[in-house]
C-alpha cells in the first residue's frame, strides 16, 4: 500500500468550531446538574467545570455518543480548595473538564477502561498527587525510583 | 592482569619495559567504548552516536562502541544520574575489567547542569563512580568528545 | 516451551537511553511485556515551580535534546497568550523555519537508528551523514548543532539576513537531494522491506483508543496534524500535504516519516521564500498575571502539550508537559504480542522512543 | 622420527602453514575486511595496525567471568575452537601445496570447521546469562539452515574434481579451468555458507548487536576473548582457503612467489565478497534464514549438482 497524501479512514480532520456549537450545548443538556460552569481558556480552549460524581459519565458520554475520542493528557495541580484534575479533550479544538477534588476525599473514578490510552496519566497523577483512581487496575510506580519514599512531589508542603 | 599488577614495577628488565610499552601501544591504539545514559536529555547521546557517522569516524582512532560491559574499556556516562538508574551505573561499572576509565560526557554528567538541584537527580557522575575525564557541554559537540577520549589516553600508563 | 523473561535493560545497545522492557517469551515469541520508566525522570515540572519564566525556557529545552526546539516553541506561546504578548509574524516564521528543520534531523536520525537496530549500518551511515548538512544550517542559524535556545518569551533571539537566506536556500536543494535518494533506498531496498513489513501492527481502532499521536497515529489510518487542524501561522498560509497510509505496521511509519521528511524540505522552502520582514521578537514583562494557558504544537513524534498556571508572581504555579512518546509507550505491548523476539528491535525502533521525552 | 621430520614438522605447524602464518593471514584478513565496509560507508576505516592492537590489548585485560562459571570450561571452549582452524588449515593447500593430503579430506576440514560452532553453542550454555544462552541457541538453530547448502556447494567441484581431497580438487582445476566458471550457482552458496559459518552480517544473528548483545560472548573478556577472536579470524581464514582452493583451481604459474601472489589475491577477493555482502544486507531473522536455506539454497545446490553431473567429465 504506497502512502496516500489525502483522505483516510477517519472523516478529513474534524471541524474546529465542533467543541463550542454542538459538544458543550449537548452535555449541558445531557448532565444540567453536573456541569456547573463553562469558562474559556487561552489559544482556543473551552473547560467545563464539572461535579467528582459527574466524571465518568460525562466521559462516557462523550466517548461514546459524541465521538470525542482523544484524550490528549490528564493535568493534576494543588490549589487552596484541594486536588484539581483537568482532563483535555481535543476534536477540532480543546476541550477541558475541570474536577476540584476535596483534601481528605482524593478519590475519583478512573476512565481506564472507557479509554485505555489514560492509563499512563492516571498512574502519574496518583504518584505524583497521591490521588487514587477508583478501578484502576495496576497502579505500580511509573516515574518516581522504587526507593522513594517521600510524599508525592508535586504536593506543596503544608505545615 | 590487574592495574595494579602491571604499574608494580619490580625491577625494570629489559624485556619487563619492552612488554609494558608495548601493551601501552596497545591500549592507547584500541579504545573500546560503552555508552550508558544515566538520565540526560539524549542530546549528548546522538552526538556520541555521531562519532561513528562517517564525519567524524573514530574508528580510524581505533575506538569502538561495545554493546557488553565485559568488552569495553571506557565507560562513556551521560546525563545527572537520576536516583533510579543509580544502581545500574554502579553495577555496569563494576561488571567492566580492568584497566577501565569513567568519562563524564556533557554538563549534566559533570555537575548534573540544567537539572541541578532536583530532587530525583543526584547531580554528577562523581556522585557514585571515579571520573577520570570531564567533558563540558550541553550538548557537547562531537569534536569535544574527540578531544576529550584524545586527552585520556595520554591518562593510559 | 520453556517460558522465559528476556530483559531489554536500562543497558542495551538497542536503546539510546535507560528504560526498561521485561520481555515475556515462549520459544521465538514475545507473549507479554512490561515497562519501567523512571530512569530519566528528572523531576522537571517540581523544578519549573522553583523557577522564573525567563530560567524555564533553558530548562524546558532539555527535556528532549532531539525536539528541543519544539519543546520551547510550544512553552513560549503558552507564556505569551497567558500575558497577552503578540508575536511579530518574522518571529512566528523562523520559529517555524526551526521546526521544520528540527523535525527533518529528527526523522533522518531516527532512519539511521532504526537501519542500525536492523543490522543495516549502511544506511545508518549515509543517512546520518546526510543530516549533519541539516545540523549545519541549525547551526549556522541559531550557534547550536543539537540545542539551540533560539526562542525567547516574545520572540526569537536571532535574524536571518539576506545572504545567509539565499546559502540556506542552496543547502536546501542540496538536502532535498540527498532525502530524495534516502526515500528512493527505502522504498526500493528488499532487505529492509522483509524485514518491517506486517511487524508492530497497530489497527486504527486501537491507535483511537489508546490516543495515540503523530507518525505513528497517522501510518494507522488518522488522519490528524496538528499543523493543519489548528491553524496557525505561517501554516495556515503555507501549502502541505498530510501523509497517512493505514498498514499501520512498521514499514508504514518508516514511510510515512520519509515522506514526511521531504514535506518538511518543501515547508522550509517556502518558509524562506516568503519571509516577512519586520521585528522578530517583543518585549516580556517579567511577571504573567493570575490565569492559566494550554498550547499544542505538532513535534516530531506527535502532539506536544504545555498548561501554565501564572499566579502573577515571576515563576509559575504549575507546569504540565505531555509529550507524544508517552502515548505510543502505552500501545507497546500491544504491538509487541506474538512478535518474534527477533523483532523486537524492529517494532521498538519502529516507535521511534524518546524516554527523555516520556519521563520529563 | 628423524631430527630432519620433526624439524619440519615444527616449522610446518607454528611456521609456515601454522601459527604465525595464519595470524598474519588473519591479521591481513581482518584488516582488509574492516577497511572496505569501512570506505563503503564513506568512512576511513582503521589504520594498518589495528587488529594487533586490540589482540594485544585484550591479552592484557583483566578476565572476568561470573560467579559459578567453570573456568576450566570456558576457557577450553576458545581453545578447542582456535585448534580444530588449525589442525584444518593443514590439509588446505596454500598457493598448490598442501602439508598433508589423503583422499577424503575435504570431509575432515569440513567438519573441523563446523566444530568452533559448536564451540560457540556450548560456550553459551557455559557462561549462563540470558543474552548467552539465547545466542548459543540461535546459532545451532542457525547452522543447521546453512550447513547443509555449504556441503552441498563443496561436493560440487569433489564430483567435478573426481576425488574427495582438496589437492586433488585444485590440481584437477589446473587442468580444466576455474571450478568457478563450471558452476557459479555452487560458488555463490558457498559464499553464503561461508557467511553464516562465519556468522558475518547479514547472517550475524547469534551475536546481534541490537538483539543479542554480544551472542555467547557476552560475559568473555580479557584474554579468553582474544582467544575467541582469533578463532573466529583463524576459522574465517580457512574458510577462504577453503573456496579459493574448491573453486578457483590450482596454480596455474610454476615460480613459487607468483603462485603465492595469485593465491592472495584470490583470496582477498572472496574477503572481498564478503564484506561487500556484509554492507549491502540488512540481518535476517532466523525464520528467514531456516526459509532461505532450506527453500531457496538446498534445492538450488541439487540442481547444481545435477547439471555437474549431467556434464559428467
Amino acid at each position: 500500500m504506497t502512502a496516500r497524501k489525502d483522505s483516510a479512514i477517519d472523516p478529513p480532520h474534524y471541524e474546529s468550531g465542533a467543541i463550542k456549537e454542538q459538544i458543550v450545548p449537548a452535555l449541558q443538556t445531557a448532565f444540567p446538574d453536573d456541569i456547573l460552569d463553562v469558562q474559556t481558556m487561552p489559544v482556543d480552549e473551552t473547560v467545563t467545570v464539572v461535579r467528582v460524581e459527574g466524571v465518568r459519565q460525562i466521559i462516557r458520554h462523550l466517548v461514546e455518543e459524541l465521538d470525542v475520542l482523544h484524550l490528549s493528557t490528564i493535568t493534576g495541580q494543588e490549589i487552596e480548595e484541594g486536588i484539581e484534575l483537568l482532563y483535555h479533550f481535543w476534536r477540532g479544538s480543546g476541550l477541558t473538564l475541570r474536577v476540584v477534588l476535596p483534601l481528605d476525599a482524593l478519590e475519583v473514578a478512573t476512565v481506564t477502561d472507557i479509554i485505555p490510552g489514560a492509563a499512563f496519566y492516571e498512574r502519574e497523577i496518583v504518584e505524583m498527587l497521591g490521588v487514587t483512581f477508583a478501578g484502576h487496575q495496576d497502579p505500580l510506580r511509573l516515574f518516581l525510583p522504587d526507593d522513594w519514599d517521600g510524599p508525592p512531589p508535586l504536593r506543596k508542603e503544608r505545615s | 592482569m590487574t592495574t595494579q599488577e602491571i604499574t608494580k614495577v619490580t625491577q625494570p628488565s629489559r624485556l619487563g619495559t619492552l612488554r609494558r610499552s608495548i601493551v601501552r601501544w596497545a591500549r592507547r591504539r584500541s579504545i573500546w567504548v560503552l555508552h550508558y545514559n544515566s538520565g540526560g536529555c539524549n542530546g549528548c547521546d546522538i552526538e556520541i552516536l555521531d562519532l561513528l557517522t562517517p564525519r567524524y569516524d573514530v574508528e580510524r582512532l581505533g575506538i569502538l562502541k561495545e554493546g557488553s560491559p565485559r568488552h569495553a574499556d571506557v565507560l562513556l556516562c551521560t546525563g545527572p544520574v537520576t536516583r533510579q538508574s543509580r544502581a545500574r551505573l554502579a553495577q555496569i561499572h563494576a561488571q567492566m575489567p580492568e584497566p577501565k576509565w569513567v568519562v563524564a560526557v556533557g554538563s549534566c554528567a559533570t555537575s548534573g547542569g540544567v537539572f541541578q538541584g532536583g530532587i530525583n537527580v543526584l547531580g554528577g557522575i562523581d556522585q557514585v563512580l571515579p571520573v577520570d575525564l570531564y567533558i563540558p557541554g550541553c550538548p557537547c559537540r562531537p569534536e569535544a568528545i574527540i578531544d576529550g577520549i584524545v586527552k585520556l589516553v595520554e591518562l593510559i600508563p | 516451551m520453556r517460558r522465559i523473561t528476556i530483559p531489554i535493560g536500562p543497558q542495551h545497545p538497542l536503546l539510546k537511553e535507560p528504560v526498561s522492557f521485561l520481555l515475556d517469551v515462549e520459544g521465538e515469541q514475545v507473549l507479554d511485556s512490561v515497562l519501567r520508566l523512571g530512569y530519566v525522570h528528572r523531576g522537571i515540572e517540581r523544578l519549573a515551580q522553583e523557577r522564573s519564566y525567563v530560567q524555564i525556557v533553558h530548562l524546558v529545552e532539555r527535556v528532549c535534546g532531539i525536539c528541543s526546539h519544539v519543546h520551547t516553541t510550544t512553552y513560549c506561546k503558552a507564556v505569551e497568550s497567558l500575558m497577552g504578548l503578540e508575536v511579530p509574524e518574522r518571529g512566528v516564521y523562523l520559529r517555524a523555519l526551526l521546526c521544520e528543520l528540527e523535525r527533518i534531523h529528527s526523522h533522518m536520525l531516527w532512519l539511521g537508528v532504526l537501519a542500525m537496530n536492523m543490522g543495516f549500518d549502511t544506511v545508518f551511515m549515509y543517512a546520518w551523514r546526510d543530516r549533519e548538512i541539516v545540523l549545519d544550517m541549525m547551526e549556522d542559524l541559531s550557534g547550536g548543532r543539537v540545542s539551540h535556545a533560539v526562542n525567547v518569551i516574545g520572540g526569537v533571539r536571532i535574524d536571518l539576513d539576506e545572504e545567509q537566506r539565499k546559502d540556506m536556500l542552496a543547502r536546501l536543494a542540496q538536502l532535498e537531494q540527498q532525502v530524495l535518494r534516502a526515500k528512493n533506498v527505502v522504498e526500493h531496498e528488499r532487505s529492509l522491506r522483509a524485514r518491517t513489513e506486517g511487524i508492530g501492527i497497530l489497527t486504527p481502532e486501537q491507535a483511537k483508543q489508546y490516543c495515540v499521536v503523530g507518525p505513528v497515529a497517522r501510518a494507522s489510518g488518522l488522519d490528524m496534524d496538528l499543523r493543519r487542524d489548528m491553524p496557525h501561522l505561517p501554516y495556515s498560509e503555507l501549502d502541505f500535504e498530510v501523509i497517512t497510509h493505514d498498514a499501520g505496521d512498521v514499514w508504514a511509519r518508516t514511510l510515512v516519516r520519509v515522506l514526511e521528511t521531504v514535506e518538511s524540505v518543501h515547508l522550509c522552502r517556502q518558509i524562506l521564500e516568503n519571509l516577512p520582514d519586520g521585528p522578530v521578537s517583543v518585549r516580556a514583562k517579567r511577571r504573567a498575571p493570575e490565569g492559566e494557558a494550554i498550547t499544542r504544537t505538532e513535534a516530531p513524534r506527535g502532539e506536544v502539550i504545555y498548561y501554565v498556571r501564572g499566579d502573577g508572581s515571576e515563576s509559575p504555579a504549575r507546569l504540565k508537559i505531555r509529550t507524544p512518546t508517552l502515548t505510543t509507550l502505552i500501545t507497546l505491548p500491544e504491538q509487541l504480542r506474538n512478535v518474534a523476539v527477533a523483532d523486537v528491535s524492529v517494532v521498538l525502533s519502529g516507535v521511534d522512543l524518546c524516554i527523555a521525552c516520556a519521563d520529563r | 622420527m628423524a631430527f630432519g621430520d620433526v624439524g619440519a614438522a615444527l616449522v610446518a605447524w607454528f611456521l609456515y602453514p601454522g601459527f604465525l602464518f595464519l595470524f598474519a593471514c588473519a591479521w591481513a584478513f581482518e584488516w582488509f575486511d574492516r577497511l572496505t565496509i569501512a570506505r563503503s560507508q564513506a568512512r576511513v576505516g582503521p589504520p594498518w595496525f589495528q587488529p594487533l592492537a586490540d589482540l594485544i590489548k585484550l591479552l592484557a585485560k583483566e578476565d572476568l567471568m561470573p560467579t559459578g562459571t567453570k573456568e576450566v570450561l570456558a576457557a577450553g571452549l576458545p581453545m578447542l575452537a582456535l585448534a580444530s582452524s588449525l589442525t584444518a588449515v593443514l590439509y588446505v593447500p596454500i598457493a598448490g601445496r598442501a602439508a598433508l593430503s589423503f583422499e577424503g579430506d575435504l570431509i575432515v576440514v569440513l567438519f573441523l570447521l563446523s566444530l568452533p560452532a559448536l564451540c560457540y553453542f556450548l560456550a553459551g550454555r557455559v557462561t549462563g546469562g540470558v543474552y548467552s544462552l539465547l545466542g548459543g541457541n540461535r546459532s545451532l538453530l542457525q547452522y543447521f539452515s546453512y550447513e547443509v547448502p555449504f556441503m552441498i556447494a563443496l561436493s560440487g567441484p569433489a564430483i567435478l574434481g573426481g576425488s574427495w581431497s582438496i589437492a586433488q580438487i585444485a590440481q584437477h582445476q589446473d587442468a580444466t579451468g576455474w571450478g568457478l566458471l563450471v558452476q557459479p550457482l555452487g560458488f555463490l552458496l558457498a559464499i553464503i555458507g561461508l557467511i553464516g559459518k562465519l556468522k558475518r552480517d547479514p547472517l550475524d544473528i547469534p551475536k546481534a548487536k541490537s538483539e543479542m548483545v554480544a551472542g555467547s560472548l557476552t560475559e568473555y573478556s580479557g584474554r579468553k576473548l582474544a582467544l575467541w577472536h582469533l578463532a573466529m579470524n583463524v576459522q574465517a581464514v580457512v574458510g577462504v582457503f577453503l573456496l579459493v582452493n574448491a573453486f578457483m583451481g590450482g596454480q596455474s604459474f610454476h615460480q613459487p612467489l607468483l603462485n603465492g601472489v595469485g593465491f592472495a589475491l584470490r583470496s582477498l577477493l572472496i574477503v572481498f565478497a564478503l564484506s561487500g555482502s556484509s554492507v549491502l544486507y540488512a540481518r535476517l531473522r532466523i525464520d528467514q534464514l531456516a526459509n532461505l536455506g532450506w527453500r531457496v539454497l538446498a534445492p538450488l545446490g541439487l540442481l547444481q549438482i545435477l547439471v555437474i553431473l549431467g556434464i559428467g567429465r
